[in-house]
C-alpha cells in the first residue's frame, strides 16, 4: 500500500502546481454583465447614492446625504415621477475602492436605476470597469479629470472637473497680473491626481511655480509649509484640497504673516471653513460651484436653511442637481437603464442651482461633463465671510 | 508573553487524528465548486465571499500567529499592502506567478526584519510597534508616487484567470483553491515539531527553553508566515477591486486581521474560515442597519472579546458538549 | 533664528497635543495594565459636549464641567465593563486590545450620529490673541495647552502620589496578586482607573479643540498618537508621556519646516520604532516589564 | 570513564540581593549514577538545579559538560543549549500543556533533527519521520504505565498523571542526564514507587540523575552518593549513609525535624534547636473562647479538593503552628481563611462569620494575613506598604498611633520609611509584611512560612517578634517548616498531610513519633469522610507557591 499512498500524493501536489501554473492573468472587467431588470414600475424606482459615509470624507458626505434626501421628499411631494415615487438606495462605501466596487454590483443586484457617486476618485477610477460591465448610468460627483479622460460611456460627472477649475484659475491669474505661484497640494488623491494637470495648466500658460510641495490634510498646523511658500518670493499661493484644510491653511497665514492671496478649488466653500478658522479666514479666493444670487438658489436655500442651520453647504445644492438630473432623465425615458444613458447624453438644463447665472448643465456624446469650466464664480473669504470676489 | 487562560471546561480528548489535514481543504473546495456551480450567487454576494477567502487566507497565518505562537500584531496591513501592490504592479507584465511571489518575499523580507527587531518585547510594546510599522507603511504608500502613485493608486491589475472563468468567479475560484492549500499547511504546521514548539512557547517559555525550543526564532517563524499568509491574500483583495490604493490596507484592515481568529477561536483550525464570515460579510450584511452597522459591529468584537475569550469555538466546544451530555445523559 | 524658535513653540503646542492623549493612557495602564484605544474616542467625545454646551449659549468653564462629567461617566460604564472578566480569571493583551478596539469603533459611529461628522471648533478663552516671535506670531492658545498639559500632569501625579486611592492604584498596578493579598479591592480600584482615565481625556479633549478641528473621525489618530507618546515614556510613567509627546511634537514641526511634509508624517511611527528598539524600557521607564524571557 | 557524559560544576555562586543562595559549590553527576541533593526548605536545592539547567545565570563559578570526549562550557548558555547536549530538566510542578494530549506533550522531547522544520510543509515525505515520533512518544507512555491515556488532553489528567507524562517525556528525549527537582512531592505512596523504580532503570540504563529531594527515604534508595546542602553551602557530600549518618549533618539539618531516620537513629535525641528564646510564661490553663474558629473547611482545584475538611481553633495571645510535608495543603488552608481562596465551610472572627465576603471585609473585621511570596508591593514605599496595610484594616487607631506601635516592633525597618520596598533584603521584607499585617490592628494573624528564604541568622529576632506579637494579645496562626521556630512561638500544633488534619494537641505532646506520622505517613491518614472522588492510585494534591505566585 506504501508506493501506492506516495504516487497518489505526489499526484495530488503536481496538479495543484499545474493549475497554478497554467492560470494567466486576464485584464476583461472583473465584473459579470447582469440581466435583472431595474424595479417593474408600480413600486418605487430605485437610484442608488454612494458616499463616504465612514472615514475621513465623512463631513461632506453627510452633507450630501441630507441634500440627497430633502430633494427626494421634494420630488416624491410633487408626486414623484410620473405618479410613481423615488427611493433611495443610500450605501456607505468608507472610501475603500474594494467596497465601492462591491457596491456597484450591490445597486444593480437590487434593482437601482441608475448610481449618484461617489466623493473620492480612487474609488469611481476602480468602479468604472464595473459599471461598464453593469451596464447601469452612474453620475459621479469626484472630479479628477482622469475620470474624464477613461471616456467610459456609463459615466457621467457633475463638473467642473480639475481641468475646468484650472482654466479658470489660469484666467483669473492673468486678469490679475499675478505671475509667481507657490504651489502647495495634499498628499490625498484629490491634491495628487490635480498636481500634473495644475502643473500643465500653468506651464502652458507661461507660469512657473517659485515653490512645489505637499502637506497632509489632517496636520494640526501648517505654517511651516506657509513659511516656505512666503520666503520662496512668490505673489500667490495656490492650495489645492478639501475643504477643512482651508482652516487650518488661513490659521497658519495668519501665524507668519503670509500676506499673499491663497487661491483655492470649490471645496473651500465648505461653510467648515469659516466655522474653524473664524476671521482668520481672508484673503483666500475660490471658484464656488453655486452662484447665491441666482434666484433658483435663493428659493431652496430659504426651504432649507432651517436643515442645515444657517448656511446651506454648496454640497447640498449640488446633490440636488444631481438627483433632479437623474430624476428628469427618467421622467423622459422612464426607469430603463439604457435609454436613461443615451437620453443623458442630450441633456441640457439651464436653471439648475450650480453655476453662473446664465451657465447651462449641458451633456453631449462626447462631453460627459455637466458645468464646463467657465461657468463657475470667484468668491473670497473677507474675515470670516463670504462674498463675491471683486472683479470676478 | 502572559499566560493565554483556557478556560477551565472539561474538554474531550484530544483526538489530533491526521484525516483533518486532507478534510479539511477537501470540505473548503467543495463547497468553493458548490458556491460556483450549485448556489450561483448573484455579483454583489459572489464579491463578498471572494473578499472573505482573502481575508481568511491572510487570517490563516494570523491564527498561527495569534493562536500558536501568542503574538499580537496591529500592523499586518503592511503585508496586506506588499501582496497587493506587488500583485497590481507586475500581474500583467509578469504573470500571475511572479506577482504572487514577488509579494510574498517583499513581505517575508519586512516580517523577518521587524520580527527580529520587535519580537523581543513583551504584548503592548510589541503592539503597538506593529502599529507604528503599519502607519509607516501607509505614509510610503501615500508619498512614494514613483512606484505606488500614491493615493490615486495602481489601477488596472488583472485578476487570475483559472478553470477558464471569468470575473468574479474566476477570482473566487482562486481564492478558494489558494484557501484550500493555506489550511493543509496550518494543519500540517500544527502536528509539526516547529507548531508543537510554537504552541509550548506560547504557553510556557521557560519550560519550551528547558526543552531545546528557541521561543524567540519560533515567534519570528510565526510572524513570517503571518505575513505570507497576508501578501497572498492582499494580491486577492487587489483583484477584486481591480488595483491597489492606499485606503485598502489602512489600520482598519489591520484590525480586521487582528479580529478574524479573535472572534473565530485562537488557533482553532476554522477559526480563520469562521472569523471571517463573521468579520468581512456580517457587516455586509448588516447594512439595513445603515447608520448604526459600525456601532452594532463594535459592541459584538467587544462583548466576544471579554467575555467570550474562546471565541466562535467556546460555543461550538460547548454545543459538541452539551449535545453529548445529552446523548449519554 | 526666530523660525527655528517659532517651529519649536508650535512644536511644543502640536506636542502637547500628543502629551495630553499620551496621559490618559498611561493613568489607565499606571492604574490597571490595560492600553486603551479608544481614548480618542473619550477626547472627542469631551470637545463634543464642550462644543454644544459652548453652542447652547453657556461658557468655557461650564462647557469644560459638562465635558468632563459625560466623559467621566463612560469611563465608569466602560470600567464596570471591563472589570467584569477581569474579575475571576486573568485576562490576556490580545483580547483587551481588540476589547478597547471596538469601543473605538462604537464611540466613534456614535458620535458622529449624535453630534454630528461636521469638524468643530471650540474657542478657547485666549482665543484671537498671539504670542509673537519675531515677525511670526504663535496663538496663544498653543500656550493654553501646554500649561494645560502640565497642570493635567500635575494633578493626575498628586493624586497618585498623595492620596489613599491614588496608593492603591499604583499597588494594582505594580502587581494584582501583590495588592490583593494587601486586601486592596482589586475590582473597584479598575473601575477607579478607567473613570479617571476617562476624566484626564475628557479635559485633554476640550482642551485640544481648540488646536486640532475636532470630527468623530479623528479619534483613531488622536489615540494612537497617544499611544506613540506613551510608550516613548515607557507607558507606565506620567512623566514621559509628557516629555514623550513634547519630543514627537517638536521633532514634527522641525522635520516639517526644515525637510518636507511627508518626512513630518513619517517623524511619529519612526520615532516610536526607534524608541522600541533601541530603548524598550522607554526614555524614562524602568525596563523591568517590557523583556520577554 | 573518559566517555561517559558527565556534568560538572565548580565553584557556582549566586546571590539575590542580600541573600547568597548558593555560595561555591561543587557537584558532578556522571552517566549510570544518582547524585541525591537533599537540605533543608531554602537551602538552595533548586536554585543550584535552576544554574545546571541554566534557567538562572550565576555569578560565579563554571558548568561544564563532558559529551563523549567533547567538553562544553555551559555556564553562559541558555536552557535549549544543555537541552541539546542531552541535559534534561523537570521542573518542581508538571509544566505541560494543558490543550495538547498526552502523547503531544511527550512528542515535544522527542530531539528533532536538523530538517525538522521542513516537516511543517506537510510533504509526503516527512510522514515517516512523524510516524517515528509518535512510536517513539506511545512507548515512553507505556513504560509510565499511561499507554491508554495517550490521546487525552493533558489539562484532564491528575497531577501525578501529568507527573508521569513528563518522566515519559525525559524518557522520550534520549537523555544522558537528568535533573530531578523534589520528582516525589505530592505523590501518593503507589505513584512514589512507580517514580522511584522509573528512575532506577533510567540510572541503570545509565542515565545520569540529580535527584534533589527532602524526601529521605527516596534519597536512600535511589542515590550512590548524595550531597547536603546548608544555606547555599555544602555541608557534607560522599556515599548516602555515612554522609546522613555525619553527627554534624545530623544536628544541623536532620536534627532540625527531628525525625526518626528508619534504623539505627531511633533514639538519637539532639538538644533543642538553635533558637534560643525561653518559652513563654506558661498561660493560664482555662481554655478561653477562641477568637478564631474554622470548621470543615474545604478548597478545591477544578475538580481536585486540595484541603479537605480541617478544623481550627485560636485564642488571643495563643499561637496555633500548622506542620506538614511539602504540598500538604497549608498555605492552601491559610488562603482560604483569608478568602483569597474560593472555600467552603464556617470561618468565624470573634463571633462574627466571615466565610463567604471578600478578603477586604475579612481584613477590615481583624484578620491579618502575611503572604509568603510577593510580601510587599515592591513598587511603592515602605510607609506607602504600611499605609496600605492599614487602609485595609479595621482604623480602630489612626494611622500615626499604628505606626508607634509597630515602630518599636520592628524598629528596623522603621528606619527605611521612604525607600521602596523593592531595595530591601529578604529578611526585611518578611518585617515589612508583618508589620503591615499588624498595623491594620488585627485581632488574629496567619503567617504563611515567614522564615522560608530567611538568613539563619534572622530566624531568633523573629521568632521574638512573634511571642511579643503574642503578649499583645493578638492570636497568631503560623505555617512554618522550622519546626524548632514552631516550638518555641506556638501554643498548639496542627498536622496536616495530602489536605487532611492528621495530628492536632499542644505543643509539649508534639514528639517524635507525631512527627514521623504527619512527615513519613508511617499509617494511611485518618479519613474524616469518604472522599469525593474515587481513590485513583495517584492521591492529588495542590502544589500550592508555584500555582498560586504565578
Amino acid at each position: 500500500m506504501r508506493p501506492l499512498r506516495r504516487t497518489g500524493l505526489a499526484a495530488a501536489l503536481l496538479t495543484v502546481t499545474a493549475v497554478l501554473a497554467a492560470c494567466s492573468t486576464g485584464t476583461d472587467a472583473s465584473t459579470q454583465a447582469t440581466t435583472t431588470a431595474p424595479a417593474a414600475p408600480g413600486n418605487a424606482i430605485t437610484i442608488g447614492i454612494d458616499l463616504p459615509l465612514s472615514g475621513q470624507s465623512a463631513a461632506p458626505a453627510e452633507t450630501m446625504r441630507k441634500g440627497f434626501e430633502l430633494t427626494a421628499e421634494e420630488i416624491n411631494a410633487a408626486g414623484g415621477v410620473n405618479g410613481t415615487p423615488i427611493a433611495l438606495d443610500i450605501q456607505d462605501d468608507a472610501g475603500d475602492p474594494t467596497t465601492g466596487v462591491a457596491l456597484v454590483d450591490r445597486f444593480v443586484q437590487n434593482g437601482a436605476v441608475a448610481i449618484a457617486g461617489t466623493y473620492n476618485s480612487p474609488v469611481v477610477l476602480a468602479q468604472s470597469d464595473a459599471v461598464a460591465r453593469a451596464e447601469i448610468p452612474q453620475l459621479a460627483f469626484a472630479i479628477s479629470s482622469a475620470i474624464t479622460k477613461k471616456n467610459n460611456p456609463w459615466v457621467f460627472q457633475t463638473g467642473p472637473t480639475d481641468l475646468g477649475q484650472i482654466d479658470g484659475i489660469v484666467a483669473r491669474l492673468q486678469s490679475q497680473g499675478l505671475t509667481k505661484p507657490a504651489l502647495l497640494t495634499d498628499t490625498t488623491a484629490f491634491g495628487a491626481g490635480a498636481k500634473p494637470v495644475l502643473e500643465q495648466g500653468l506651464a502652458a500658460a507661461g507660469l512657473t511655480p517659485v515653490l512645489s510641495d505637499t502637506f497632509a490634510v489632517d496636520a494640526t498646523d501648517l505654517s511651516a509649509v506657509l513659511l516656505k511658500a512666503k520666503q520662496s518670493g512668490a505673489d500667490h499661493v495656490i492650495a489645492w484640497t478639501v475643504g477643512p484644510p482651508y482652516a487650518t491653511l488661513a490659521k497658519g497665514a495668519e501665524q507668519v504673516g503670509l500676506g499673499l492671496p491663497i487661491v483655492g478649488t470649490a471645496s473651500a466653500a465648505d461653510p467648515a471653513v469659516a466655522r474653524l478658522a473664524g476671521p482668520a479666514a481672508t484673503n483666500i479666493f475660490f471658484q464656488d460651484a453655486v452662484n447665491r444670487e441666482k434666484p433658483q438658489v435663493k428659493a431652496v436655500v430659504e426651504k432649507w436653511s432651517a436643515e442645515f442651520g444657517g448656511t446651506v453647504p454648496s454640497d447640498a445644492l449640488s446633490a440636488h442637481d444631481i438627483l433632479t438630473v437623474i430624476v428628469d432623465g427618467i421622467r423622459a425615458v422612464g426607469p430603463d437603464r439604457a435609454k436613461l444613458r443615451d437620453h443623458l447624453e442630450t441633456y441640457r438644463n439651464p436653471d439648475l442651482l450650480s453655476g453662473r447665472i446664465g451657465s447651462v448643465w449641458e451633456y453631449s456624446p462626447t462631453n460627459h461633463v455637466g458645468l464646463v469650466g467657465g461657468n463657475l464664480v470667484w468668491k473670497q473669504y473677507d474675515n470670516g465671510t463670504v462674498r463675491l470676489a471683486d472683479g470676478s | 508573553m502572559t499566560a493565554v487562560a483556557s478556560p477551565a471546561r472539561p474538554a474531550p480528548s484530544v483526538r489530533t487524528t491526521r484525516h483533518w489535514r486532507w478534510t479539511q481543504p477537501a470540505i473548503v473546495l467543495l463547497v468553493g465548486a458548490a458556491v460556483l456551480l450549485v448556489v450561483r450567487p448573484g455579483p454583489f454576494d459572489l464579491r463578498v465571499l471572494t473578499l472573505v477567502a482573502a481575508y481568511a487566507i491572510a487570517a490563516v497565518g494570523f491564527n498561527v500567529l495569534v493562536g500558536f505562537a501568542g503574538v499580537v500584531s496591529i500592523g499586518n496591513s503592511l503585508f496586506l499592502a506588499a501582496g497587493g501592490y506587488a500583485w497590481a504592479i507586475l500581474a500583467v507584465p509578469r504573470g500571475p506567478l511572479v506577482a504572487l511571489l514577488a509579494g510574498v518575499v517583499v513581505a517575508g523580507v519586512i516580517a523577518v526584519l521587524a520580527g527580529l527587531a520587535l519580537l523581543r518585547l513583551r504584548a503592548y510594546y510589541f503592539a503597538v510597534g506593529t502599529l507604528a510599522l503599519g502607519a509607516l507603511g501607509t505614509v510610503v504608500m501615500r508619498n512614494w508616487t514613483s512606484v505606488t502613485n500614491g493615493d490615486a493608486g495602481i489601477t488596472g491589475a488583472g485578476y487570475l484567470k483559472l478553470f477558464g472563468l471569468t470575473g468574479v468567479s474566476s477570482i473566487f475560484a482562486a481564492a478558494v483553491v489558494l484557501l484550500a492549500v493555506f489550511l493543509y499547511l496550518q494543519e500540517a504546521l500544527r502536528t509539526s515539531p516547529l507548531g508543537l514548539a510554537m504552541i509550548v512557547g506560547r504557553f510556557d517559555p521557560p519550560a519550551a527553553d528547558a526543552l531545546g525550543v528557541n521561543v524567540s526564532r519560533t515567534r519570528v517563524a510565526a510572524f513570517v508566515l503571518s505575513a505570507v499568509s497576508a501578501a497572498v491574500g492582499g494580491a486577492l483583495v487587489a483583484q477584486l477591486a481591480g488595483g491597489a490604493f492606499p485606503d485598502q490596507f489602512s489600520t482598519t484592515a489591520a484590525i480586521s486581521l487582528l479580529v478574524i481568529p479573535i472572534i473565530g477561536g485562537r488557533g482553532w483550525r476554522w477559526a480563520p474560515v469562521v472569523g471571517a464570515v463573521v468579520v468581512i460579510a456580517a457587516p455586509e450584511y448588516l447594512r439595513f442597519l445603515d447608520e448604526y452597522r459600525l456601532a452594532v459591529y463594535g459592541v459584538l468584537v467587544t462583548l466576544v472579546a471579554l467575555f467570550l475569550p474562546g471565541g466562535i469555538h467556546q460555543l461550538v466546544r460547548g454545543l459538541v458538549a452539551w449535545v453529548g451530555r445529552r446523548r449519554h445523559g | 533664528m526666530t523660525q527655528a524658535a517659532y517651529f519649536v513653540v508650535i512644536g511644543l503646542g502640536v506636542g502637547s497635543v500628543y502629551a495630553l492623549s499620551g496621559l490618559g493612557i498611561v493613568t489607565l495602564f499606571a492604574g490597571s495594565g490595560l492600553a486603551n484605544f479608544a481614548q480618542g474616542d473619550f477626547m472627542v467625545l469631551g470637545a463634543l459636549v464642550a462644543v454644544n454646551v459652548v453652542g447652547a449659549g453657556f461658557g468655557y468653564l461650564p462647557a469644560l464641567a459638562a465635558a468632563v462629567v459625560v466623559v467621566a461617566a463612560a469611563g465608569l460604564v466602560l470600567g464596570g465593563l471591563f472589570t467584569l472578566p477581569m474579575r475571576h480569571r486573568r485576562v490576556d493583551v490580545d483580547v483587551v486590545i481588540i476589547g478597547t478596539l471596538g469601543v473605538a469603533t462604537t464611540m466613534t459611529t456614535l458620535s458622529g450620529i449624535w453630534f454630528g461628522r461636521q469638524p468643530q471648533r471650540l474657542d478657547s478663552p485666549l482665543a484671537g490673541s498671539f504670542i509673537p516671535i519675531g515677525d511670526l506670531q504663535v496663538p496663544a492658545h498653543y500656550a493654553l495647552l501646554l500649561v494645560g498639559a502640565a497642570l493635567v500632569f500635575g494633578v493626575v501625579h498628586w493624586f497618585h502620589r498623595h492620596t489613599d486611592i491614588g496608593l492603591q492604584l499604583r499597588a494594582v498596578a505594580s502587581s494584582v496578586p501583590a495588592a490583593r493579598d494587601a486586601g486592596v479591592r482589586v475590582g473597584r480600584m479598575l473601575v477607579v482607573a478607567w473613570t479617571i482615565a476617562a476624566l484626564v481625556g475628557g479635559v485633554a479633549g476640550v482642551l485640544v479643540a481648540s488646536v486640532v478641528p475636532i470630527a468623530p473621525e479623528a479619534a483613531l489618530p488622536l489615540g494612537v498618537n497617544g499611544f506613540a507618546a506613551a510608550i516613548i515614556g515607557g507607558l507606565a510613567s506620567p512623566a514621559g508621556a509628557v516629555v514623550g509627546g513634547l519630543l514627537i511634537g517638536v521633532a514634527e514641526a522641525l522635520a516639517g519646516g526644515y525637510l518636507n511634509d511627508t518626512l513630518r508624517q513619517a517623524v511619529a511611527p519612526v520615532v516610536l520604532l526607534a524608541v522600541l528598539i533601541l530603548r524598550p524600557g522607554g526614555l524614562l521607564g524602568r525596563s523591568r516589564t517590557v523583556r520577554v524571557a | 570513564m573518559a566517555d561517559r557524559t558527565t556534568l560538572s560544576a565548580r565553584g557556582l555562586a549566586v546571590a539575590f540581593g542580600a541573600l547568597r543562595a548558593v555560595d561555591g559549590v561543587d557537584v558532578e553527576v556522571a552517566e549510570g549514577q544518582c547524585v541525591g541533593v537533599v537540605g533543608a526548605n531554602g537551602a538552595g536545592k533548586s536554585t543550584l538545579l535552576n544554574l545546571l539547567s541554566g534557567a538562572v545565570r550565576p555569578d560565579a563559578g563554571t558548568v561544564t559538560v563532558v559529551e563523549n570526549g567533547r567538553s562544553h562550557r555551559l555556564d553562559g548558555a541558555p536552557g535549549r543549549a544543555r537541552a541539546r547536549l542531552g541535559i534534561v530538566r523537570m521542573f518542581q510542578t508538571a509544566r505541560l500543556v494543558p490543550d495538547l494530549s498526552a502523547r503531544e506533550n511527550v512528542e515535544l522531547g522527542v530531539p528533532a533533527p536538523r530538517g525538522a522544520w521542513l516537516e511543517a510543509l506537510g510533504l509526503p515525505t516527512s510522514r515517516r519521520r512523524a510516524d517515528a515520533r509518535r512510536r517513539a512518544a506511545e512507548d515512553a507512555l507505556a513504560r509510565v504505565g499511561l499507554a491508554d491515556r495517550a490521546g487525552i488532553a493533558a489539562g484532564e489528567l491528575s497531577l501525578g498523571q501529568q507527573r508521569l507524562v513528563e518522566m515519559a517525556r525525559s524518557l522520550a528525549s534520549g537523555a544522558r542526564i537528568l535533573l530531578l527537582d523534589e520528582p516525589f512531592s505530592g505523590l501518593s505512596r503507589t505513584a512514589r514507587e512507580v517514580v522511584a523504580s522509573l528512575i532506577a532503570s533510567l540510572r541503570d540504563e545509565g542515565v545520569g540523575v540529580l535527584l534533589v529531594e527532602h524526601d529521605l527515604a527516596q534519597v536512600r534508595l535511589l542515590a550512590d552518593r548524595v550531597v547536603v546542602l546548608d544555606a547555599g553551602r555544602v555541608l557534607a557530600a560522599g556515599p548516602v549513609e555515612e554522609t546522613l549518618a555525619d553527627p554534624e549533618v545530623v544536628r544541623r539539618y536532620i536534627g532540625d525535624i527531628e525525625l526518626e531516620i528508619g534504623g539505627g537513629l531511633d533514639d538519637a535525641r539532639p538538644a533543642p534547636p538553635v533558637v534560643a528564646v525561653p518559652v513563654p510564661a506558661p498561660l493560664d490553663p482555662a481554655p478561653r473562647p477562641p477568637v478564631l474558629q474554622v470548621r470543615d473547611l474545604r478548597v478545591f482545584y477544578g475538580a481536585v479538593p486540595a484541603v479537605d475538611g480541617v478544623d481550627l481553633a485560636v485564642a488571643a495571645g495563643d499561637g496555633l503552628g500548622i506542620v506538614g510535608p511539602n504540598g500538604a495543603g497549608k498555605s492552601t488552608v491559610l488562603r482560604g481563611v483569608a478568602g483569597l481562596l474560593t472555600a467552603t465551610g464556617s470561618v468565624r472572627l470573634a463571633g462574627e462569620r466571615l466565610d463567604g465576603t471578600a478578603t477586604p471585609h475579612r481584613f477590615r473585621h481583624g484578620l491579618g494575613f502575611v503572604p509568603q511570596t510577593l510580601t510587599a508591593v515592591v513598587d511603592l514605599s515602605v510607609e506607602e506598604n504600611l499605609r496600605l496595610g492599614w487602609l485595609a484594616g479595621s482604623r480602630a487607631q489612626s494611622f500615626a498611633e499604628a505606626m508607634e506601635r509597630v515602630g518599636d516592633l520592628f524598629g528596623e525597618i522603621a528606619g527605611r520609611r521612604k525607600d521602596p520596598a523593592g531595595a530591601l533584603s529578604g529578611g526585611q521584607r518578611q518585617m515589612l509584611a508583618i508589620a503591615r499585617a499588624l498595623v491594620a490592628g488585627p485581632r488574629v494573624v496567619l503567617l504563611d512560612e515567614p522564615t522560608a528564604g530567611l538568613a539563619p541568622v534572622l530566624v531568633a529576632p523573629f521568632a521574638d517578634a512573634l511571642t511579643r506579637l503574642r503578649a499583645d494579645g493578638v492570636a497568631v496562626v503560623v505555617v512554618e517548616h522550622n519546626l524548632g521556630l514552631v516550638r518555641a512561638t506556638c501554643s498548639t500544633i496542627l498536622g496536616l498531610r495530602a489536605g487532611a488534619p492528621v495530628w492536632s494537641g499542644p505543643t509539649e505532646r508534639f514528639d517524635g513519633a507525631a512527627a514521623h506520622e504527619v512527615f513519613l505517613a508511617a499509617t494511611a491518614p485518618a479519613r474524616t469522610g469518604p472522599s469525593p472522588i474515587e481513590p485513583s492510585p495517584i492521591e492529588p494534591s495542590p502544589i500550592e507557591e508555584e500555582h498560586l505566585s504565578s
